[in-house]
């Protein structure tokens, strides 16, 4: 049988779609699970449970046609009471999904028939569809949301077999999947193996087939393998230097501005990913047809960061600590490069990392300067608005920044369709990023996988997702 | 000397010490035949120990055989490999080491102990040698030997163990045994008992004896042979009678001359001693090595020595001792001062009713499942009385001399009265303060006054101390001399009993059985105290030094009126230092008294029984004991019930009386009381059985006798 | 007083003149002057390193040993052997501290309970129970949230998780101890509990508190190095050894001198201490001579 | 001894009450709850009150313990916040696991460390004693994370004889089941046995000097007998403490080698619920390792007494 086996660092948190957050919990999801909309390799949203929807003209009532032949693994048709169930779910703040602040445009919503639901918003969306494409909106059956965290039922690929938590999750095949072909996998195990070292020996010696997001330092060993190789793919996901914009010294612009001139992006991707990242200014990628190659990507330049931070009042520099998620290592490096090219200005960094679970709750957002890291969003909206709008619920969270001239472009870009005015917007705000700088997005990562040479169809993807419906196991 | 079992030629063993090679043994040879008993006597510290341990290449680290042979059968001991030599070893020869309380492992029960060499040695199965073990544990004397070979070693008395270890010893019959002071902890009629099964099993089994001893008495009846030793040589060699008669060596002269005696009047003659001590071994004199304690040193002596023959089957080795044949060894003694007429304050030590009881056996012993629904655990394990219900007085400057059996509960009573162990009943009273329930910080000044020298020196002390260490301690705590003065007064302490001031730098292991309990005796001294629980505190000290000691026990009573309750088995020595003797018996007082009450008629039936058993140094035969007791072994006792405690083996029992009602006490005369259902005129008189005295009334009150 | 005393002043003084000290144990010699050594390093380490510890030469980054970085460079380009040095630095402090921590709560808190038994004994060993039970994630995630975390913080907690093990074993040595009869001896002498435990129990129970002593200056070195493997680690850029290893095992293959030099620092920093700990246990025992049989 | 016994059981129960209220406390104390983990940067002031009030995280300390507490008096381990499903099978799941790998470990670390630390005693000095010395300090000069990932390159990896990682169930052969287990049994027992071995060596060279022991050779008992039977029982007080201590220790690093060989074990289900503040995980993984902790150092202690009959607990008689 073809059984196929994925290993991730970390074990699922929950098997109930709308409160996932981490990958190994979107991985299952988007194989047990469906949207109503997906993407393709390009980032287009695609149709998955929706065959169709169209908008009104302002942009506020959508209306989503969904397929007729999809059935849940329990045999039940899917239907529009389905959709309208997880959307309550969604918007309910006692789930605490992480997707509930997208949706919360939507005013109401309705099934006409079985296999129609419409949305009503209170402000128009152009990006509406590309909504139900994120990780946490998928569709679950009304009947079984009860269990839903021991005994999940989808429409997806695969049916869900077994949970050991901190061990393994089981899936097996749907031969009822709506899409002709797929899958073609008999089974998928996904192996929890939180130790690197351990699970590239494992998919050396043939126990894993596929090892997920395999971190820059581990890439090197699979170089020389004679049984695997290292597929990679650029992400829009980012990792940055966050300093508070309330808070001392960095209320400063001038202050911000020095960090920035002291920010070497290559060699710091260099050294925080060995090379498998790519430097940045904004949260567009460089693979975005919006990424403005005009402007140069920083090279440090300690002058000007010296006599900005004169001009600030810090002419011997000053001393802070730089909050990093202890389990990451990039984030680290980056924090030690950092640590380094701020000593040259005079400024002083202590390192101090904190365990993620606490570091996200407790930290982020709350201290004066810290590095995090971020997914990337599929829509240019979802990938700005949030963060560079003052209203924008990351902002919030991070770095508080404000900026009026920010504001307008981007509730305007929400309610333009027209590229050539969009494509105007985002240059401009790659612009006022490097010239106010909220705070440093030092460079787009690569998501790699190490998969197994016997391995058939399977293509690292920019969501990190791996995307195992069409895989197949060579004998 | 071919047909020795065992010959040891021109043996000289050295201790590496920190402050040089010490000397132990020089130039040793001797010779044991089969079927023979030899002795093997000297000062303590003469290396004794040292010699017995390289016969059984059991030397402490730290030792070596510098020169010499050891042969047994024929063969040299140096020539087998370890292995073989270990093997000979309990198989065929067997031994006992000088300290009892150390030298059972006390994570085992006895019994094991005891069948283990059997099992290894002779391929007996494991029920067969519990069954041998118990045999031999009866032998040794003991009344209810399953009880004891179950029990753990902590929870035996020291004679317990030194039994054990004898039993041990005998377990495979080896053809040689070597028994170092085997019975040091021993009263005496098990003394008497191991002995005349020793002498048993030479006769019909021929083996033979290594026995080393300071007790002369023990020797004469034991050995037909003696070699002396003093500072590693051997001084004289001799048969047995040729030894004790006509001893041709000064400082065997010297040792007769030690002895106590068991005749009237007591505690008022002082003992004579050899004056001085043993020399320094680091750098042995090269002449006579008693040069410097011999009455009988002239000019010449300090030329280089050999052994030489001084009568039949005799050698020696002095110079003069051709010259000096038939001269006494010079009697300085003196009389001590008597307090009998003064008579003696209020009480320092008084007790009533005091009664301690222990239990016994293993993890699990006396759990019983109770049938019944469910099913119930009881726990009732073994319970020793140790101390049944004593009354004790002990008034200031006097001497309480405690005898009695071994496992009688002498050193129990003992550690009662310095509340070393909580009594189960009763008051213990001193200087009128109560101390058996007051808490330890208020026991402070008491502490001080009241002093204890354990049965067990090796044990008590502290192995990572020195001598000085020890000794400076109790100078320091209870502040007696001024810190400088305190090395001086160290070196004071161990010249006092007769140790090299030297010794204050030396580690407990580094010393012999004696002089540990010598430096235990110094320690209790050192607080300069008011009241002194000796427990055999001369049990491991030959005669020369035993007689300082008791010398000096006295003449601290006399001049500074120190009391001292002084347990011994050796009556002797009780009688030469002792006020007041009194007599225990499964943990009461058989008989009580002065002791010229106690030692003389009328006898209750068990103090006779001791007397009649105490060793004799001239060589008089022993009264036949199997008349004076049952054949009920040692310690058995009246059924659990109130009756006698000696009513098993007490020869003129009163059935139905004495096994049933505690006995009455009779009192023969002011102060002496004898515990015993027999009318005063039917107890015994002399060392021959008296007529059972029929129809008792029990609980006759007896008149006091005549003033 | 007695006969026994006449012409003491005749009688030698001691003769100290001949004694000669005890030799030192050869394993105490060669594991102190190694540790010593070692501290030496530690103490000068910004004189003896060739470069500061944090000093990156990225375009040198897993260089090989070679003259210019005698144990090579590691990821950032660092010089490991001055790494390594500096680490002595940390890893000895956190392993002596969190030690000494240990030992001198442990030591009495055994002794106590050991001895006194009953009521004193139970109450001691159960509160222990739950302190050695607690488990050390827990405690150490609570120093670092509760409290900005710092390398001496850090000691004396793992001190702290230490004390219940050697509490105990204190207290089982002292079990036994206390039983000897010249315990029973001091306190016929009216002793306290204090001089009891320490001038009496406490140098017979040398050699177990010595053993466990150098193994748990190792120990701590170790649970520093599973904490930084944990993500509760030493601030980086520090270097201690524990987190050199920690932060190398990903390169055991591609580089494996970053992961082998603070490891063989370690190795030789614990063979030092125990060996050293083994030769003062011998050489604390009287009954250990110089000479065999 | 068997009342002691059964009152030490019943203070297991103290034990286990002492703990959950400090772990509560502890929890309770740190900045944060499972709502604020849960949500992470997501929360929402809205969402997080709904959550919290949800877990019914905004209650009193003592009613959030009481609550927790009286359904675990009757057998209800109750449900991860977190995963949202029942604690019991996940724990005993995950217990089963560890206690195999535990059991196995100890085992090996008491006969080995024992062994190798009465050999070293009884040839101190020897270069076998030198020997021993290295192999056991070797095995604690790195941490076990090293020596787990070395022993997987080298096995696993390079050549090939042993699975990296995970775990086999008994119902997938014996043959799997015990080949997952060598690697981190070994690791374990690598970091373990310097501890014991090293206290073993220690007490026999005392126990070696003693009387008895002189005693029991001249009773001409075999050298082994000597060792095994005289010495051995009386030398192995400490190895008792230590092997009893060393399971708390190894509960610890336990977390460590089940992270490096995936080995779905209690040490990273309790980091798992520790970092989220999971409580009822926190607590029913904590109090169960007490529990077995608590019960390890009872049968010490019972076996200090078989082993040395002059230490007796409880009251003498009288
Ligand atoms: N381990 C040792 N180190 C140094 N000296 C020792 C050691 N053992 C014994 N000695 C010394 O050797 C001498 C002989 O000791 P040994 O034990 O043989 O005497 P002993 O005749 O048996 O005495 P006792 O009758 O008191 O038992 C003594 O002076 C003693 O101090
Ligand atoms: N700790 C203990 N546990 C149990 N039984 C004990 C304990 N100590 C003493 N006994 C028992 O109490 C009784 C009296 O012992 P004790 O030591 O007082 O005898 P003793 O008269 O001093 O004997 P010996 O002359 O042989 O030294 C013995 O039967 C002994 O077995
Ligand atoms: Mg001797
Ligand atoms: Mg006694």
């Amino acid at each position: 049988a073809d059984d196929l086996t994925i290993s991730y660092t970390v074990t699922p948190d929950t098997l109930d779609p709308a409160k996932m957050k981490t990958g190994v919990e979107y991985a299952y999801s988007l194989l047990v699970f469906n949207g109503l909309t997906g993407y393709d390799d390009q980032l287009n949203v695609v149709p998955d449970l929706a065959e169709s929807w169209s908008a009104s003209d302002d942009l506020k009532t959508w209306t989503f046609k969904l397929r007729d032949d999809v059935t849940w693994h329990d045999g039940r048709p899917f239907v529009a009471e389905d959709v309208l169930a997880t959307m309550k779910r969604m918007l309910d703040p006692e789930v605490g999904s992480r997707m509930r602040v997208n949706f919360e445009l939507i005013e109401d919503m309705s099934a006409p028939d079985e296999h129609t639901v419409v949305f009503n918003l209170k402000l128009p969306y152009s990006t509406f569809p590309a909504l139900f494409g994120g990780y946490q909106a998928r569709i679950v059956p009304y009947d079984h949301i009860d269990t839903l965290t021991t005994h999940p039922i989808g429409t997806g690929a695969f049916k869900f077999v077994e949970y050991l938590p901190g061990d393994r999750l089981v899936m097996e095949k749907n031969p009822d999947y709506f899409v002709e072909g797929q899958p073609k996998l008999d089974k998928v195990t996904m192996r929890i193996i939180p130790e690197f070292a351990t699970a590239t020996a494992a998919l050396e010696a043939g126990e894993v087939d596929i090892v997920w997001d395999i971190p820059p330092e581990e890439q090197e060993k699979l170089a020389s393998s004679s049984v695997a190789h290292v597929d990679f793919v650029p992400t829009g996901s980012w990792h940055g230097i966050i300093m508070h914009n309330e808070k001392e010294p960095f209320t400063d612009k001038k202050v911000r501005q020095a960090v920035y001139a002291l920010i070497d992006k290559p060699l710091f991707a260099e050294i925080a990913m060995f090379g498998a990242a790519t430097p940045t200014h904004s949260p567009i990628p460089p693979t975005s047809p919006y990424f403005d190659k005009d402007i140069p990507i920083g090279t440090a330049d300690v002058e000007k960061a010296k006599a900005l931070l004169a001009e600030a009042g810090f002419p011997n520099g000053f001393e802070q600590t730089i909050y990093v998620p202890a389990e990451s290592s990039a984030m680290e490096r980056l924090a030690v490069s950092f640590r380094d090219a701020a000593r040259q200005a005079g400024i002083t960094i202590d390192i101090q990392p904190i365990p993620s679970d606490r570091f996200f709750s407790e930290y982020e957002g709350k201290v004066p300067l810290f590095t995090t890291n971020f997914y990337g969003r599929t829509t240019m909206d979802t990938m700005l608005y949030p963060w560079l709008h003052s209203s924008g619920s990351w902002n919030n969270n991070l770095w508080h920044f404000s900026n009026p001239e920010m504001d307008k472009i981007l509730d305007d870009a929400r309610i333009t369709t027209d590229e050539e005015t969009l494509a105007g917007f985002y240059k401009r705000v790659q612009e006022i990023v490097v010239e106010d700088v909220p705070g440093v997005v030092v460079y787009q990562l690569n998501h790699a996988n190490g998969v197994h040479e016997r391995v058939e169809g399977f293509k690292s993807s920019p969501l990190m997702w791996p995307d195992l419906r069409g895989v197949s196991l060579k004998n | 000397m071919d047909d020795a079992l065992l010959s040891i030629e021109n043996l000289t063993v050295t201790y590496d010490t920190l402050a040089g090679p010490v000397t132990a043994v020089d130039d040793l040879s001797l010779a044991i035949g089969p079927g023979r008993a030899v002795g093997l006597v000297g000062e303590s510290g003469s290396g004794k120990s040292t010699v017995a341990g390289a016969v059984l290449d059991l030397l402490a680290p730290g030792a070596a055989i510098d020169g010499g042979r050891i042969r047994f059968e024929g063969t040299d001991l140096a020539s087998h490999d370890r292995a073989t030599r270990r093997a000979l070893l309990g198989r065929r020869i067997g031994s006992v080491f000088q300290d009892p309380f150390t030298s059972l492992n006390p994570a085992i029960q006895v019994g094991d102990q005891i069948a283990e060499p059997m099992m290894v040695h002779l391929g007996v199965g494991a029920s067969e040698a519990r069954a041998m073990t118990l045999e031999r544990l009866d032998e040794m004397g003991f009344a209810r030997p399953a009880e004891i070979a179950g029990a753990y070693p902590h929870q035996l008395s020291g004679g317990m163990k030194q039994r054990a270890l004898i039993a041990a010893a005998l377990a495979c019959e080896p053809k040689l045994i070597i028994l170092d002071e085997p019975t040091t902890a021993l009263d005496v009629t098990i003394e008497a008992q191991i002995i005349d099964l020793l002498e048993r099993l030479r006769t019909e089994k021929g083996l033979s004896y290594l026995f080393i001893s300071h007790n002369l008495g023990v020797v004469r009846r034991v050995c037909e042979e003696v070699y002396v030793l003093y500072a590693g040589r051997l001084m004289e060699r001799a048969d047995t009678d040729a030894l004790f008669d006509r001893p041709s060596h000064p400082y065997t002269r010297g040792l007769l001359a030690s002895l106590p005696r068991l005749q009237p009047p007591h505690r008022v003659k002082r003992l004579s001693t050899i004056p001085g001590e043993l020399p320094d071994l680091l750098a042995p004199p090269p002449g006579c090595i008693f040069e410097a304690r011999c009455p009988f040193s002239a000019e010449g002596c300090d030329r280089p020595q050999t052994i030489r023959v001084a009568g039949v089957r005799q050698m020696t080795r002095c110079h003069r001792h051709a010259e000096i044949a038939g001269e006494a060894w010079p009697s300085r003694a003196r009389l001590g001062h008597d307090f009998s007429r003064k008579g003696f304050g209020d009480a320092l030590v008084n007790v009533v009713g005091l009664k301690k009881r222990f239990r016994m056996g293993g993890l699990f012993a006396g759990i019983k499942l109770k049938p019944g629904l469910p099913p119930r655990i009881v726990n009732a394990p073994p319970v020793v009385k140790a101390v049944a219900g004593i009354d004790l007085v002990i008034r200031p400057g006097e001497v309480v001399g405690l005898v009695g059996e071994s496992g009688s509960g002498k050193s129990t009573l003992g550690r009662l009265l310095l509340r070393l162990e909580d009594p189960t009943e009763g008051a213990v009273e001193y200087d009128g303060l109560a101390i058996e329930r007051l808490p330890q910080r208020a026991l402070r000044p008491f502490r001080k006054e009241a002093q204890i020298v354990f049965q067990n020196a090796d044990s008590s002390l502290n192995p990572r101390k020195t001598v000085g260490e020890t000794l400076r301690r109790p100078l320091a705590l209870f502040g007696i001399v001024p810190a400088r003065e305190r090395a001086k007064r160290v070196g004071d302490l161990l010249e006092m009993v007769r140790l090299p001031r030297a010794y204050a730098t030396r580690y407990p292991h580094q010393l012999s059985g004696g002089e540990k309990q010598r430096v235990a005796i110094a320690r209790a001294l050192a607080t300069e105290p008011k009241f002194i629980v000796c427990d055999e505190p001369v049990s491991a000290l030959d005669v020369s030094v035993q007689a300082a000691v008791v010398n000096l026990l006295a003449d601290l009573r006399d001049e500074l009126g120190l009391s001292y309750l002084f347990i011994s088995h050796d009556l002797a020595v009780v009688a030469q230092l002792s006020d007041r003797i009194a007599v225990m018996y499964r943990g009461t007082f058989a008989e009580t008294g002065t002791a010229d009450q106690v030692l003389s008629p009328p006898f209750h039936p068990y103090t006779l029984v001791l007397l009649a058993s105490a060793p004799r140094v001239d060589g008089s035969a022993m009264p036949d004991r199997s008349a004076l007791l049952r054949d009920a072994a040692p310690g058995a006792g009246a059924p659990d019930g109130d009756g006698c405690p000696f009513f098993a083996r007490c020869p003129s029992r009163i059935e139905g009386t004495c096994d049933e009602l505690p006995p009455p006490r009779r009192t023969p005369a002011k102060g002496h009381a004898i515990a015993c259902h027999l009318k005063l005129d039917a107890l015994p008189t002399r060392f021959v059985p008296a007529a059972p005295a029929m129809g008792a009334a029990p609980g006759a009150v007896a008149s006091a006798g005549p003033e | 007083m007695a006969e026994a005393s006449v012409d003491l002043e005749a009688a030698p003084i001691a003769p100290r003149r001949r004694a000669r000290r005890r030799p030192l144990p050869s394993s105490l010699v060669a594991g102190g002057l190694v540790f010593a050594a070692i501290i030496l390093v530690a103490i000068f380490a910004p004189l003896i390193a060739p470069y500061p510890f944090d000093e990156m030469h990225i375009r040198d980054r897993f260089h090989a040993p070679s003259l210019t970085y005698l144990a090579g460079t590691d990821e950032y380009g660092r010089d490991v052997f001055s790494r390594m040095i500096y680490g002595a630095r940390l890893s000895l402090f956190m392993g002596v501290l969190a030690t000494l921590v240990s030992l001198v709560i442990g030591v009495p808190l055994g002794l106590l309970s050991g001895y006194m038994r009953g009521a004193v004994d139970e109450a001691v060993m159960r509160i222990l129970d739950i302190m050695m039970a607690f488990p050390p994630i827990m405690l150490v995630l609570l120093i670092i949230t509760l409290t900005e975390p710092s390398l001496w913080k850090t000691s004396v907690a793992v001190g702290f998780l230490f004390v219940p093990a050697i509490a105990r074993l204190m207290r089982s040595v002292c079990l036994d101890l206390a039983g000897e009869e010249y315990v029973l001896a001091a306190r016929a002498r009216g002793e306290g509990a204090s001089y009891i435990l320490l001038r009496e129990i406490l140098p017979n129970a040398w050699p177990p508190i010595i053993v466990e002593g150098s193994l748990r200056v190792t120990f701590a070195i170790l649970l520093a190095a599973v904490l930084s493997f944990l993500g509760f680690g030493i601030q980086p850029p520090a270097a201690d050894w524990g987190l050199m290893i920690a932060q190398a095992r990903g390169y055991i293959e591609r580089a494996p001198w970053i992961v082998l030099a603070p490891g063989l620092a370690m190795c030789v920093t614990v063979v030092a201490v125990n060996l050293f700990g083994d030769g003062l246990r011998e050489y604390l025992d009287p009954r250990m001579s110089a000479r065999r049989g | 001894m068997i009342a002691y016994a059964a009152q030490r059981l019943v203070f297991v129960v103290f034990i286990l009450v002492a703990m959950s209220l400090l772990v509560f406390a502890a929890i309770y104390a740190l900045p944060g709850n499972t709502a604020a983990i849960m949500l992470g940067q997501f929360a929402t002031p809205d969402s997080l009150a709904a959550m919290e009030a949800k877990m019914g995280l905004n209650d009193n300390f003592f009613v959030q313990y009481w609550r927790w507490a009286s359904a675990f008096a009757t057998g209800d381990l109750g449900q991860s916040m977190v995963m949202e499903r029942p604690v019991a099978p996940i724990l005993w799941d995950a217990m089963a696991k560890s206690t195999i790998l535990a059991a196995a470990s100890l085992f090996f670390v008491a006969v080995i460390g024992i062994v190798l630390g009465v050999v070293a005693a009884v040839r101190r000095g020897r270069p076998i004693d030198g020997a021993i010395a290295i192999f056991t300090y070797l095995g604690i000069s790195v941490p076990e994370f090293f020596w787990g990932i070395v022993l997987i390159l080298v096995f696993a990896s390079w050549f090939d004889l042993l699975p990296t990682m995970g775990y086999a169930s008994l119902s997938d052969g014996i043959g799997p089941f015990l080949a997952h287990l060598v690697l981190p049994v070994v690791t374990l027992t690598l970091t373990l046995i310097a501890h014991v071995s090293r206290m073993t060596r220690s007490s026999m060279l005392e126990v070696l000097q003693s009387n008895y022991v002189r005693a029991a050779r001249a009773r001409g008992l075999p050298e082994r007998r000597v060792l095994r039977h005289h010495a051995l029982r009386n030398g192995l007080l400490p190895s008792i403490t230590v092997l009893a201590q060393d399971f708390g220790w190894l509960i610890g690093s336990i977390v460590v080698i089940e992270t490096v060989f995936a080995y779905p074990g209690v040490g990273r289900l309790l980091i798992f619920a520790i970092q989220r503040q999971d409580i009822p995980v926190v607590l029913a993984v904590i109090l169960v390792i007490t529990a077995v902790y608590a019960l390890a150092n009872l049968a010490a202690d019972l076996m200090y007494a078989y082993l040395n009959p002059r230490i007796r607990y409880g009251r003498s008689v009288g």
